[in-house]
């Protein structure tokens, strides 16, 4: 009978502090959880008296790797309780420099986070030495991500430029063409890096849940648009809640959340499984080489999710491009708009998932309420579900690949928990 | 040092990991910070742990009792210690929460499970224990990381300015964004940045904390005939200097 | 030496013919401002701008410049960086002008500056009359630089439909003849010319309420002013004022290295003496501690100190130290409370 | 290029390093080729450690001892003293200069001279000082009053002790603070002037040291009558450039790295920057 007892502190290749515990008596599950054990950081509470103009500053600090997706989400909520309506130029260099985020956080995870697992290293360091042209397209991938969204922004992490109504600066017509050029290039990496996923041995495992994304008609969602789930529900991103359904657990600085059923998956797999009509042609034929064909039910799976949403960004950005150029690049000032006692929730469908900021302003706009509902803490439910499923089927194995698989399957989710640790505020009113 | 390079280990505390995540990042563009130093502990990006460094980077600001325990762990290991960005070196934007009462923060977030989340004011990892060097900003700027790991290789002091942004600003020879109407930090806030915010037209947030010297009388003079209230004023310099703030009018009293 | 006339029609070729041998350099639109710029499309040259956020000293003396290359290790070598190209600097006003010459006097006199030198040697300049006041902070009446009469390699003047260039060196000469299509002027361009002239000199006032020439004197007895304290207290020590000043030349110098520690490069880069540290000694000493005496080093420099080294005054009025300026210290009426009345 | 550049250090080899306190090392550098530095006592010279950086030191050593090197001795405060402590002899280091105004010992002939150094400022004055006593004959009284904090920062023992058993020389030696090593005098440099008479007239005094010492040394002087422009002092200033170019070193109106690093009494004073 087998007696094992894994706990792994501080689980690392992970964005933030967790800790998967699990204890097995004679065979006998008697504990399996991951744990969040990060310092809570307490930003729904600090905002409170915060002007309006520095929210998505603000909240752009929850997170370093996706810190354009809370600025994203910040806005779209600050500018739909102001009525901004935002200039196209500004819509399409929004959606670029979004494409940017999830190019770099998903070259990020896939390669130097779970790469290693695969050929055997406990970091992407020593892949230097033994996968040396990996690594390189990996960086050279991630300083084009980087790069597309510096012109934009100013810098990934931490824009400066976002502000409420559009930007603070336009990035030039050639500074645009420089880097859809080095776009065009990507391509090769981008079906070098499906090649290299299709080929790994991706642990067998399936558990059927409930995948929750944004969903638009016209593109693959990543910004607005409605909450859909697999389950077949819909709902439009004020009601929220209806969707997340959040408690407090005591192991854990996160809050869980549930729809349908127990648990449910949010991030690159979800929206594959609930958008892959939208994806473009291209990312479409990576799916069917990497075997995606929804409904994909193997967690793990969710980073080679995330492989497919790179070639998909990668033609976006290409596509938007040639739209801005073929309108005209002109700096212009911020969409006008008038301060005044309201509320709003914006929602954004970043790396790792569906986020939602909700917000609501005194007549000064002054944020007297916040609310931020994070992905990774939406996944978190699921995750402990997967490990309580998963557990079992590999209770036989050396206890090395016991931690190892469970370790690969928080990495899968892979989980900023330096977001999900800033949880979230009690009922609104 | 068996290799010769000195090991370093990266940690972090409450923080969004964004200048981690810079430290990657600078390996896009100087892939030889590697053939110069052993990295053998960072979280975010490896599963090796050495306890065994010279050189410790500590991201994040110490918010709870078992963090001092952790960072005083670190002191005792390492020959030099660095605070890595806003968090570590001023306490940054986690010293918002400083601005409220403590069990309020704590309710607010978590309602009647409040007790369950351990917390305290946000400090900076210098209020805890001595630093040998500080890297400032929100996000860390990737060159100056990189002078500083020479610096320390070196064995000189860390190339950090003590003047103000406007500097930089001023050699990157923007439009000053009081000329455009609007209010920036620039003039009190350490520079090093090369003036990012301000060259994309954003007003500068002070988060690389205040000059050694600033004439903060000026500063609130400036700012008060821009139009701004007191309150206003002090928003602006709370973003990401709280902690000083606080710090100065307790003493102050 | 001989004046010329230049269509403005023919500027845009000019520029695209000189841009195939020649570095181009001139002024052109950032945002609202204006800046000295390489011009990559004729169309973007604005010699109609009014003053630029940094003056053309950038392009002599550039914001960061490599000084010398160097190997480390235990066998050191050093070789100097002397970086020039041929360069033309398009549309400089007459303020800068008489700044560059400034600048050429200390760079060339006890120990001439090579990096300096070769840049300037290699630099082909354009001028030309400001034929309007900037904006209502430039001086240049008072400082006697509204106008230049050497300095230049070709001095424009806009006359409406064409430029009048007066062309002062064989160098200037030889580009304007070979790259440009100009004819030889006229009596009646003369009198154009010369009409332009005399109508532009009552669009400019006087903004010193005294001469110039009697700033040296004034300020050695202002020593103790109390201008200075009251300076000190509204200062930021920014050093905004320096930076754009083109008559201020201090630098600092400072190494960079390799990752590997075998190789570096140094550098200098411009500095401000109304920084903090540009007086700090190891010691911890620091000779201008305070605000007010880093200010009354600046209008000491710009009145007296250049003038008693060089024989030419440190200001040239052009009044990028008042627009640069947060708390908008403005050396006019600095000057002029110092000669009293205000 | 047309010119050399000018701050272009030459390559010179450290022929020597010696410890002399534990702040202070004194190091002989050769130039290339054995060539002369060519210096006037109270010059100093920019020193290079490539990647560090660089730092004005006063040439030591005096002229009339040269033999083909010179001498520096140098304290370790920051980024390059710390790096030059670090050398050891055979190592190459970077020199530009001599640079500056040195002390102009055609004037002292025939005259007494004072020498009132303090801690490090024997540096500096010690290159007159020697050149002085090997010129012994043109000089009248040759007095030196040298103070340091304690007896362990007391710099060029073996010379003080020297100079101490020449009858020619009138040395005197006093620290701040004893220990039980010393047995010598106690107290601050002014307190050794009771120890010499002095012809005013004809006497040139000559003094380094830092700021506060200054103006208590010059109140001595001056006290006794020493007329400003034979009272001269020799300057430290932040420099970038060593040939008056880069602004750091301006004391109002002048740069101590042309004009200076001395300077008489009589120049200097009034100035508000100066001292
Ligand atoms: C003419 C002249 C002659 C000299 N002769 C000698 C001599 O014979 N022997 C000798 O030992 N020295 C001499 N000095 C002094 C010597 O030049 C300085 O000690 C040296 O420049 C220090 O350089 P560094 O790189 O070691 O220090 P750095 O690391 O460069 O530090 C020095 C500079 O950095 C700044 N700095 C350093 N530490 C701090 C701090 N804690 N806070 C703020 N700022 C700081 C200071 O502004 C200072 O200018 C002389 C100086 C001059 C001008
Ligand atoms: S924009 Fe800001 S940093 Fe730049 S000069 Fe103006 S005040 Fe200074
Ligand atoms: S002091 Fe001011 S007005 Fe005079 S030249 Fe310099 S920047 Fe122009
Ligand atoms: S620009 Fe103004 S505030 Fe800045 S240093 Fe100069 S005088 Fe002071």
């Amino acid at each position: 009978m087998t007696t094992l007892n894994v706990n792994v502190h501080h689980v690392t290749r992970v964005e933030g502090h967790g800790s998967i515990v699990v204890d097995v008596k004679n065979g006998e599950i008697k504990e399996c959880r991951f744990e969040v054990v990060e310092a809570p950081r307490f930003f729904e509470a600090f905002v409170r008296g915060r002007p309006y103009s520095e929210l998505s500053h603000i909240t752009s600090r929850i997170c370093g790797i996706c810190a354009v997706g809370h600025a994203t989400a910040s806005l779209e909520a600050t500018e739909k309780a102001m009525g901004v309506q935002l200039t196209e130029q500004a819509t399409l260099l929004r959606k670029l420099m979004f494409h940017g985020e999830i190019i770099d956080s998903h070259i990020l995870h896939t390669y130097y986070l779970v790469a290693p697992d695969f050929l055997g290293a406990g970091s992407v360091i020593p892949l230097i030495e033994t996968h040396r042209d990996a690594v390189l397209l990996a960086l050279r991938v991630k300083k084009l991500s980087g790069d597309l969204c510096a012109i934009i922004g100013g810098r990934h992490t931490h824009p400066c430029a976002l502000t409420v109504g559009g930007f603070t600066h336009t990035p030039g017509e050639r500074e645009l063409r420089e880097i859809q050029a080095r776009l065009v290039d990507a391509r090769a990496d981008m079906d070098a890096s499906v090649d290299l996923f299709a080929s790994l041995p991706w642990p067998e495992f399936e558990r059927e849940t409930e995948y929750v994304s944004l969903h638009k008609d016209d593109e693959y969602a990543f910004i607005g648009g409605t909450v859909v789930t697999s389950d077949g529900f819909s709902y439009p991103i004020e009601d929220y809640k209806q969707v997340t359904n959040e408690e407090c657990v005591p192991f854990s600085t996160a809050k869980w959340t549930h729809h349908n059923r127990d648990a449910y998956m949010v991030g690159a797999l979800a929206r594959l499984n609930n958008n892959h009509d939208q994806l473009h042609p291209r990312a479409q034929a990576a799916a069917a080489k990497l075997g995606l064909r929804p409904i994909v039910t193997n967690p793990f799976l969710n980073s080679a999710a995330q492989v497919v949403e790179m070639v998909h960004c990668v033609e976006d950005s290409i596509r938007i491009i040639d739209e801005l150029l073929s309108r005209g690049v002109q700096p212009e000032a911020p969409a006008p708009f008038k301060v005044e006692a309201t509320e709003a929730v914006g929602s954004c469908d970043v790396p790792r998932g569906i986020l939602f900021h909700h917000y609501v302003y005194d007549e000064d706009g002054i944020c007297t309420r916040a609310n931020c509902i994070i992905p990774t803490n939406q996944n978190m439910a699921n995750l402990n579900a997967d490990m309580k499923v998963l557990l079992p089927q590999i209770l036989d194995r050396p206890q090395d690949e016991v931690r190892h698989l469970l370790e690969m399957l928080v990495r899968a989710y892979d989980p900023c928990i330096s977001c999900s640790a800033h949880c979230l505020k009690v009922e609104f009113v | 040092m068996d290799n010769g390079k000195p090991k370093v280990a990266f940690f972090d505390f409450a923080c969004c990991e964004g200048c981690q995540l810079t430290v990657i990042d600078s390996l896009q563009t100087h892939l030889d910070l590697l053939d110069a130093i052993e990295i053998v502990q960072f979280r975010e990006a490896m599963s090796e742990k050495g306890e065994n460094y010279q050189i410790a980077f500590i991201e994040g600001s110490c918010t709870r009792q078992e963090d001092e325990e952790r960072l005083h762990k670190i002191r005792d290991q390492a020959d030099i210690v660095v605070a890595l960005g806003a968090c570590a070196h001023l306490g940054g934007i986690n010293a918002l929460k400083n601005l409220h009462p403590l069990e309020d923060v704590r309710k607010w977030v978590y309602g009647d499970k409040a007790a369950w989340y351990d917390t305290y004011p946000a400090r900076p990892i210098g209020a805890v224990i001595e630093v040998d060097a500080f890297i400032p900003g929100c996000p860390i700027d990737r060159e100056e990381f990189v002078r500083v790991v020479k610096a320390l290789l070196l064995g000189t002091k860390p190339p950090i300015p003590d003047y103000p942004v406007c500097v930089e600003c001023k050699l990157k020879e923007n439009v000053c964004l009081f000329d455009l109407g609007k209010i920036c930090l620039g003039p009190v806030t350490r520079a090093g940045c090369n003036a990012i915010c301000p060259s994309y037209g954003a007003a500068c947030e002070g988060c690389r904390g205040l000059i050694p010297n600033p004439n903060e009388n000026a500063m609130k003079d400036v700012l008060a005939k821009a139009g701004l209230t007191v309150e206003e004023i002090m928003s602006r310099f709370t973003m990401f200097n709280t902690y000083q703030l606080q710090e100065r009018m307790a003493e102050e009293e | 030496m001989s004046l010329w006339i230049l269509d403005k029609g023919a500027v845009a070729p000019l520029v695209n013919a000189l841009r195939a041998d020649y570095r181009v350099i001139g002024p052109q639109a950032k945002g609202p401002k204006f800046v000295f710029d390489p011009i990559e499309d004729p169309a973007q040259l604005r010699l109609d701008y009014n003053t630029t956020i940094l003056p053309p000293k950038k392009v002599l003396q550039p914001p960061e410049e490599r000084l010398a290359t160097f190997s480390m290790g235990s066998e050191p070598r050093v070789a100097p960086v002397v970086e020039a190209e041929p360069t033309v600097l398009l549309g400089v006003h007459t303020c800068d002008l008489h700044a560059i010459q400034l600048l050429d006097k200390v760079f060339s006199t006890d120990y001439p500056d090579a990096h300096y030198l070769e840049r300037r040697q290699q630099t082909i300049i354009f001028s030309i009359e400001c034929l309007e006041p900037c904006d209502e902070h430039s001086f240049c009446k008072s400082m006697g630089t509204l106008t230049a009469g050497e300095g230049y390699d070709v001095h424009l003047t806009d006359l409406g439909l064409a430029y009048a260039a007066d062309v002062a060196t064989e160098a200037g000469k030889a580009l304007l003849t070979r790259y440009g299509t100009v004819r030889e002027a006229t009596d009646a361009d003369v009198r154009r010319l010369n009409e332009v002239m005399g109508a532009k000199w009552p669009r400019f006032t006087y903004r010193l309420n005294f001469d110039a020439a009697e700033l040296p004197a004034l300020l050695s007895m202002a020593y103790d002013h109390p201008l200075w304290d009251e300076l000190g207290e509204r200062c930021y020590a920014c050093g905004a004022c320096t930076i754009v000043c083109p008559t201020c030349y201090c630098f600092n110098v400072f190494d960079e290295t390799n990752m590997a520690l075998t190789e570096g490069e140094r550098w200098r880069r411009w500095d401000s003496c109304q920084l903090d540290e540009f007086a700090r000694v190891a010691g911890g000493e620091n000779f201008r501690a305070a605000r007010a005496a880093r200010q009354r080093h600046r209008f000491m420099r710009k009145g007296k100190y250049i003038y008693e080294k060089i024989g030419e005054l440190g200001c040239v009025g052009c009044g990028r130290c008042i627009r640069a300026c947060i708390p908008k210290i403005n050396i006019v009426d600095g000057f002029n409370t110092i000669h009293g009345g205000g | 290029m047309t010119t050399s550049s000018i701050y272009l250090p030459e390559m010179g080899r450290l022929v020597q390093v010696e410890s002399m306190t534990t702040l202070e090392k004194l190091f002989t550098i050769e130039l290339p080729g054995g060539q002369s530095l060519g210096h006037d006592p109270g010059q100093f010279v920019m020193v290079s450690v490539l990647g560090v950086g660089e730092a004005p030191i006063s040439i030591t050593s005096s002229p009339s001892r040269s033999n083909g090197s010179f001498e520096l001795c140098i304290r370790r405060v920051g980024d390059v003293t710390n790096a030059l402590h670090g050398m050891q002899a055979g190592a190459t280091i970077g020199v530009r200069g001599p640079f500056g105004h040195g002390f102009p010992i055609e004037k002292m002939r025939g005259k007494d001279v004072l020498f009132a150094p303090g801690g490090l400022g024997l540096a500096p004055l010690r290159s007159l000082i020697n050149q002085v006593i090997d010129e012994r004959s043109s000089f009248g009284r040759v007095i030196v009053l040298y103070g340091a904090k304690r007896p362990n920062e007391l710099l060029f023992r073996d010379e003080l002790d020297e100079w101490i058993a020449r009858d020619d020389v009138e040395c005197h030696v006093t620290v701040d603070r004893g220990d039980e090593t010393w047995d010598g005098h106690v107290g601050v440099i002014t307190t050794l002037f009771p120890y010499v008479s002095i012809n005013p007239r004809n006497t040139v005094a000559v003094t380094c040291g830092p700021p506060i010492m200054y103006r208590f040394v010059l109140m001595e002087l001056l006290g006794k009558g020493i007329p400003e422009t034979q009272i001269y002092l020799s300057l430290e200033r932040r420099m970038k450039c060593g040939v008056g170019k880069c602004g750091h070193c301006q004391i109002n109106d002048q740069y101590c790295c042309q004009e200076g690093p001395v300077f008489t009494y009589a120049q200097i004073k009034g100035v508000e920057e100066a001292l």
